[in-house]
C-alpha cells in the first residue's frame, strides 16, 4: 500500500534543546526513533592533556570547568583525590565546609536541570522561579569564595577561608524560604496532567541496563537501586550526617524527576545539619607550604557523589609535584551511553525529554 | 475518594492548583535588576579581574617582584619584569602585565602574596570588561593601578 | 546587504535614514542561541529573571535565519569551528558577532590542541568580554557597547570598498 | 541483579579461608597509605583461577590486580558473575601512556560492587601494536570508554561493536593523549581551521617591547604582527563531510 521511507534527520551539535553542544543523528520511520547515534566531542578541550603539565594546585581551576553547573564538586573530587594520594587530612571545619557548598550547589544544579528539562518540556514559568532562587545560591556563593558559577572555592588540604559574617543566618533564610518554593513547584508539575503525558513511560530504563551502561546518580536511583556515594562510601563527614536517599522504582522520567526533587529536599536537610553542627573555631588548612611529594609510581581512584552520579578521579603519581596522568571518570559521559537505547523505539518529541532526564552537562561528558 | 478524585480531575484540579501558583508570584517583589540604571552591590568577596594597588599611606608600589604569583597562575596569564635595586638588595618592579585574555579569575594569585597585610595584587570588582577587540584586553602596570577605561552606562 | 547601501555619499537623506536604521537595529538585537560552554549558563542566567534581557531587546533565537547577533559563548574546539562558521554564514546581513568569556575571546585557559585560540580567526569578533565566566551585567554591558557600535554605522557609500562601513 | 539494599546480605562474602598476603615489609614509620584492606576478590580468583592475575597491590585502601592481556576476559567475567565478587559496575576504564616500558600502555579498569561494598582495580599492560580483547560483552557500558581510549591513546581493543573516534574530529590524525604528543597539537593536523600559532604569551611578549606605556597601545602598535581579524587568513568553509558517515551504531 503505502511505502515508507525512513529519515536520518541530525539534531544538533547547536539545537536549542540539546543543552549544550551534543549532536544526536536519529534514524527515523515516521515518528518513532528506530536508531539513534550520539555524536560528543565537540567541548573537548583536553584539560587531562592539560593537567599532565601542572602542579596539583594549579588544576583545581580546571576542575571547574568540566561539570560547570555543579563546580564544586568537581572541586571536591579532584581534591579529594589529591588528599588521598598524598595521605593529607582536612580538618573536620573545612569538610563541614566542604559540604556546605556541594549541597548547595547540588541544589543549584538541580535547579537548573528543573528549569531547563521542564522548558523543553514546554513549562515556561518554572524555569524563570528555579532561576530566582538558583540565584540566591549563587549570591551565597559569591558571599563565600566570590565567584558565581567557576569556584575555585577549596584547596588543597582544606578551604582558604572561613564563612564571612552574616553567611550562616543568609543561608537559613534561603533555606527556609526555598522549603517553600520546593512546594511550589511541585503543585506547578508533580500532579499536572500535561507532565504526567511527558514524562511517565519515557525514557524507560530499568536497573539492570543502568548498571550494565555503567549509569549513576539519579538515573540509577529512579530505577529502583539505593546507590550513593555518599552513604555507600562515606567520604567528608558524610558519615556524620542524618539523610535519606531518595529511591524510585518508576524506571522513567517522570521517576527521575522524583527523585531529583526529593533529592533537593534532602540537600536542604544536610545544610541545616552542617550550619548547626559546624565546629565555630577550628583550622582551615590542614598543611603548610604548597610543595607536596606524592609516593612515587602509585594510583588512585577516588569518587563522589555528584549530582550526576559518580564523578571520580584517577590520578598516577610519578614522585614529582605534578600528575603523571590525570584522568576524570565524569558522570555525564557514562551517562549518556544510556541515551540511545532510551530514544530507541519512542516518539521523536520524547529525545528532547529524554536528553533533559539524563541531566548531561557537555563539558562534564567532553572534558 | 473515588468521587472526589474524579471531580478533580474534572475541574482540572491540579491545573487550577498551579495557576494559583503563577498569580501568586505576580505578586511577589521583583527580582529583576535594571542593570545599566542600578547595580547588583557585590559580595566583599568578588572576584573580577586581579589588579594591582599601591601601599594607601606611601603611594609606593607594594608588589616586590617576588614572582610567586607568576608561578601558581595556572593559566600563565601573568608576567613580571623586574630588576634590581640599586642598593643591591631587593627587587625594582620594572613592568607587570596581565592578559585578561587568558586570566579565569580563579584567584589563585592573591593566595602566595607575599606582602602583608595588604596583597599588592588583589581581585578587583571591575567586571565590565568589553573590549572592541581582544587586544584590548591585555593591562599593562598603567592599567592594573588605575584600572582599564570602559565606557560605564547609567541611562 | 539591502538595496540601498553603499549608494549613496554622505549627506543629510543619509544621516536621516542611518538614524532611524540604527534605531531599529540597535534596539531588537536578536541573538542566537549559541550556547557552547560555561558562559552558556550565565547566558541563560541573563536571560532568566533577575538580569532580564529582555529589557534590551535582546530575545533569543533559536535559529541564526532570524538572529541579528551571535554570543558565542564558550569554548570553541576544533570540531565545533566549522559548525560556528556556518551557522555564521547562515545569518542574514547585517551581523555582529560578541565573543562571551576569554575561551571564546583567546583560547583561554586551555591552550591544547583541540580548542581554537580565539574565535575571531573564524568570524570576524566586534565585541569581546573578558572573565571566566562574566557576570551576566558583564555581558549585558557587551551588549551596550555593541549598540554604541551600530548607532555608528552609516548605509553611505564610503572610500573603502566595504559597502557596511564603520565610521568609528 | 541489584537489590534495594547496598548493604551485603548476611552471610553473602564467603568466609575467607587463607588470610590475606602479608604485605611487603613497611618502611618505618609504617605508613597508614600502604594498610593491608580485605578484599574477598583476590583470593576468590586465587581459588579459582590460579595464576591468572599477580598478588595484590595495597595502597591507600585500594586493591590493585594486574592482569595479562590473555586472561583478561576470563577474569572479568568471573568478577562480573562470582557471587562474592559480583562486580556489577566498570566505573572507569582509561590508558596511560608510558613511552619507556616495553608495553607502552597501561590500561585500568575500575570495578565496582554494589552488593558487596567493594572496589578493585584491574590492571594490565599492551604494547603499541598489540591489542587488548574488549570487554563490552561483560559490561557493555565499557562501550564508550574503549572508544576514548581508542580515541585519545590509540590503544586496539579486539572485539568492540564499533572502534571510531568519540571525542577528537573523524579525520584526525594522532592520538593526544600520548606522551609524545605535544600540548598544543602539531599545526599540520588541525585540519579544519589552521588557527594562529598556539603560543603562550605571545601578546605579552610583544608587550616587553616597550615598557612604561599602556599595553593598549604596545598592542596597537604591533597589531599587524599578531594574528589580529584583519590579518587573519581567510579560510574557506569546508564540507561537513562527516555527515551520515557513522550512522547506526
Amino acid at each position: 500500500m503505502f511505502r515508507t521511507q525512513e529519515m536520518e534527520i541530525n539534531m544538533g551539535p547547536q539545537h536549542p534543546s540539546t543543552h549544550g553542544v551534543l549532536r544526536l543523528k536519529l534514524r527515523l520511520d515516521g515518528e518513532r526513533v528506530v536508531d539513534s547515534w550520539p555524536v560528543i566531542g565537540y567541548l573537548h578541550r583536553g584539560i587531562e592533556k592539560l593537567s599532565e603539565s601542572k602542579e596539583f594546585i594549579k588544576i583545581t581551576p580546571f576542575t571547574d570547568r568540566m561539570d560547570y553547573v555543579c563546580a564544586m564538586s568537581g572541586n571536591l573530587a579532584y581534591l579529594g583525590a589529591v588528599e588521598k594520594l598524598c595521605g593529607i587530612k582536612v580538618p573536620e571545619k573545612a569538610a563541614y565546609i566542604r559540604v556546605i557548598m556541594v549541597e548547595l550547589n547540588r541544589i543549584a544544579s538541580h535547579l537548573l536541570w528543573l528549569g531547563t528539562h521542564a522548558l523543553d518540556i514546554g513549562a515556561m514559568s518554572i524555569f524563570l522561579y528555579g532561576f530566582r532562587e538558583r540565584e540566591m545560591i549563587l549570591d551565597l556563593f559569591e558571599a563565600y569564595c566570590g565567584a558565581r558559577l567557576t569556584y575555585n572555592a577549596f584547596r588543597i588540604s582544606g578551604v582558604p577561608a572561613d564563612l564571612p559574617p552574616g553567611w550562616k543566618e543568609e543561608c537559613t533564610g534561603f533555606l527556609k524560604l526555598f522549603r517553600q518554593r520546593h512546594r511550589e513547584y511541585e503543585q506547578i508539575l508533580t500532579a499536572n496532567r500535561i507532565w504526567l503525558k511527558r514524562t511517565k513511560d519515557v525514557g524507560y530504563m530499568d536497573a539492570e541496563h543502568c548498571l550494565a551502561l555503567s549509569v549513576t546518580g539519579p538515573v540509577l536511583r529512579a530505577a529502583g537501586v539505593a546507590r550513593d556515594l555518599r552513604k555507600d562510601e562515606p567520604y567528608a563527614i558524610y558519615d556524620q550526617l542524618d539523610f535519606d536517599i531518595p529511591v524510585d522504582d518508576g524506571c522513567d522520567t517522570y521517576a527521575r524527576y522524583i527523585v531529583r526533587m526529593a533529592e533537593m529536599l534532602q540537600s536542604v536537610h544536610m545544610v541545616e545539619q552542617c550550619l548547626e553542627k559546624m565546629p565555630s573555631e577550628g583550622p582551615l588548612m590542614g598543611m603548610k607550604g604548597r610543595r607536596m611529594k606524592p609516593r612515587k609510581d602509585e594510583e588512585i581512584y577516588f569518587a563522589i557523589e555528584g549530582p550526576r552520579g559518580e564523578q571520580g578521579v584517577y590520578l598516577i603519581s610519578d614522585g614529582t609535584d605534578r600528575p603523571y596522568r590525570c584522568k576524570f571518570r565524569n558522570s555525564s559521559f557514562a551517562n549518556l551511553q544510556a541515551l540511545a537505547p532510551m530514544v530507541q523505539g519512542g516518539l521523536v518529541a520524547d529525545v528532547v525529554a529524554i536528553i533533559g532526564t539524563l541531566d548531561i552537562v557537555l563539558g562534564d561528558s567532553d572534558r | 475518594m473515588k468521587l472526589t478524585r474524579f471531580i478533580q480531575k474534572l475541574i482540572l484540579w491540579e491545573l487550577l492548583v498551579g495557576m494559583m501558583v503563577v498569580i501568586r508570584n505576580q505578586f511577589r517583589p521583583k527580582v529583576t535588576v535594571q542593570y545599566p540604571k542600578e547595580r547588583i552591590p557585590l559580595r566583599p568577596r568578588f572576584r573580577g579581574v586581579p589588579r594591582l594597588r599601591y601601599d594607601p599611606k606611601t603611594m609606593e608600589e607594594l608588589c616586590i617582584s617576588c614572582l610567586l604569583c607568576e608561578q601558581i597562575c595556572p593559566d600563565d596569564c601573568i608576567a613580571i619584569k623586574w630588576e634590581k635595586a640599586p642598593s643591591g638588595k631587593g627587587r625594582v618592579l620594572k613592568d607587570f602585565i596581565i592578559d585578561y585574555q587568558r586570566c579565569c579569575l580563579c584567584g589563585l594569585c592573591v593566595d602566595p602574596c607575599p606582602t602583608k597585610p595588604l596583597t599588592a595584587i588583589y581581585m578587583s570588582h571591575d567586571y565590565e570588561l568589553a573590549g572592541s577587540d581582544r587586544l584590548d584586553l591585555v593591562a599593562g602596570r598603567t592599567d592594573l593601578h588605575e584600572g582599564r577605561t570602559v565606557t560605564i552606562y547609567d541611562k | 546587504m539591502g538595496l540601498i547601501e553603499g549608494r549613496m555619499h554622505p549627506g543629510i537623506v543619509t544621516t536621516t535614514v542611518d538614524a532611524l536604521f540604527n534605531w531599529a537595529r540597535k534596539n531588537s538585537l536578536w541573538p542566537m542561541t549559541f550556547g557552547l560552554a560555561c558562559c552558556a549558563i550565565e547566558m541563560m542566567a541573563s536571560g532568566a529573571s533577575r538580569f532580564d534581557f529582555d529589557r534590551l531587546g535582546v530575545v533569543f533565537r533559536a535559529t541564526p535565519r532570524q538572529s541579528d547577533v551571535m554570543i558565542v559563548s564558550g569554548t570553541v574546539c576544533e570540531k565545533m569551528a566549522p559548525v560556528l562558521k556556518r551557522l555564521y554564514d547562515q545569518m542574514p546581513e547585517p551581523k555582529w558577532v560578541i565573543s562571551m568569556g576569554i575561551c571564546s575571546t583567546a583560547g583561554g585557559p586551555f591552550p591544547t590542541y583541540s580548542v581554537v585560540q580565539g574565535v575571531d580567526h573564524l568570524v570576524p569578533v566586534d565585541v569581546a568580554v573578558a572573565g571566566c565566566p562574566p557576570r551576566p551585567e558583564a555581558l549585558m554591558h557587551a551588549v551596550l557597547r555593541l549598540q554604541d557600535k551600530i548607532s555608528e554605522m552609516t548605509i553611505a557609500r564610503s572610500s573603502s570598498s566595504s559597502s557596511l562601513h564603520l565610521r568609528a | 541483579m541489584p537489590t534495594d539494599d547496598t548493604k551485603p546480605p548476611a552471610g553473602t562474602p564467603p568466609p575467607r579461608e587463607t588470610p590475606p598476603p602479608a604485605p611487603k615489609p613497611p618502611v618505618k614509620p609504617p605508613d597508614p597509605l600502604l594498610a593491608v584492606v580485605s578484599c574477598p576478590a583476590p583470593d576468590r580468583l586465587r581459588e579459582v583461577l590460579p595464576g591468572r592475575v599477580s598478588e595484590p597491590h595495597f595502597f591507600a585502601g585500594e586493591v590493585t590486580l594486574t592482569v595479562a592481556p590473555d586472561h583478561l576476559l576470563e577474569v572479568c567475567q568471573f568478577l562480573r558473575h562470582d557471587p562474592a565478587c559480583s562486580f556489577e559496575l566498570l566505573a572507569d576504564l582509561t590508558g596511560t601512556d608510558f613511552p619507556d616500558e616495553e608495553k607502552r600502555f597501561r590500561v585500568v579498569y575500575h570495578l565496582a560492587s554494589l552488593r558487596n561494598g567493594q572496589r578493585l582495580r584491574l590492571r594490565t599492560q599492551v604494547g603499541q601494536e598489540e591489542s587488548l580483547p574488549s570487554v563490552t560483552p561483560v559490561w557493555p557500558g565499557a562501550n564508550w570508554f574503549e572508544r576514548e581510549a581508542f580515541d585519545l591513546l590509540g590503544i586496539q581493543f579486539d572485539g568492540h561493536p564499533r572502534l571510531v573516534r568519540i571525542l577528537m574530529p573523524d579525520d584526525w590524525v594522532g592520538h593526544p593523549l600520548r606522551k609524545d604528543y605535544p600540548l598544543p597539537g602539531y599545526p599540520e593536523h588541525h585540519l579544519r581551521y589552521r588557527t594562529a600559532d598556539i603560543t603562550r604569551r605571545s601578546y605579552v611578549d610583544i608587550s616587553w617591547k616597550a615598557t612604561g606605556e599602556r599595553a593598549a597601545d604596545i598592542v596597537k602598535k604591533y597589531k599587524g604582527n599578531v594574528g589580529a581579524p584583519e590579518s587573519a587568513p581567510h579560510v574557506p568553509m569546508p564540507v561537513d563531510d562527516t555527515n551520515g558517515q557513522e550512522t547506526g551504531s
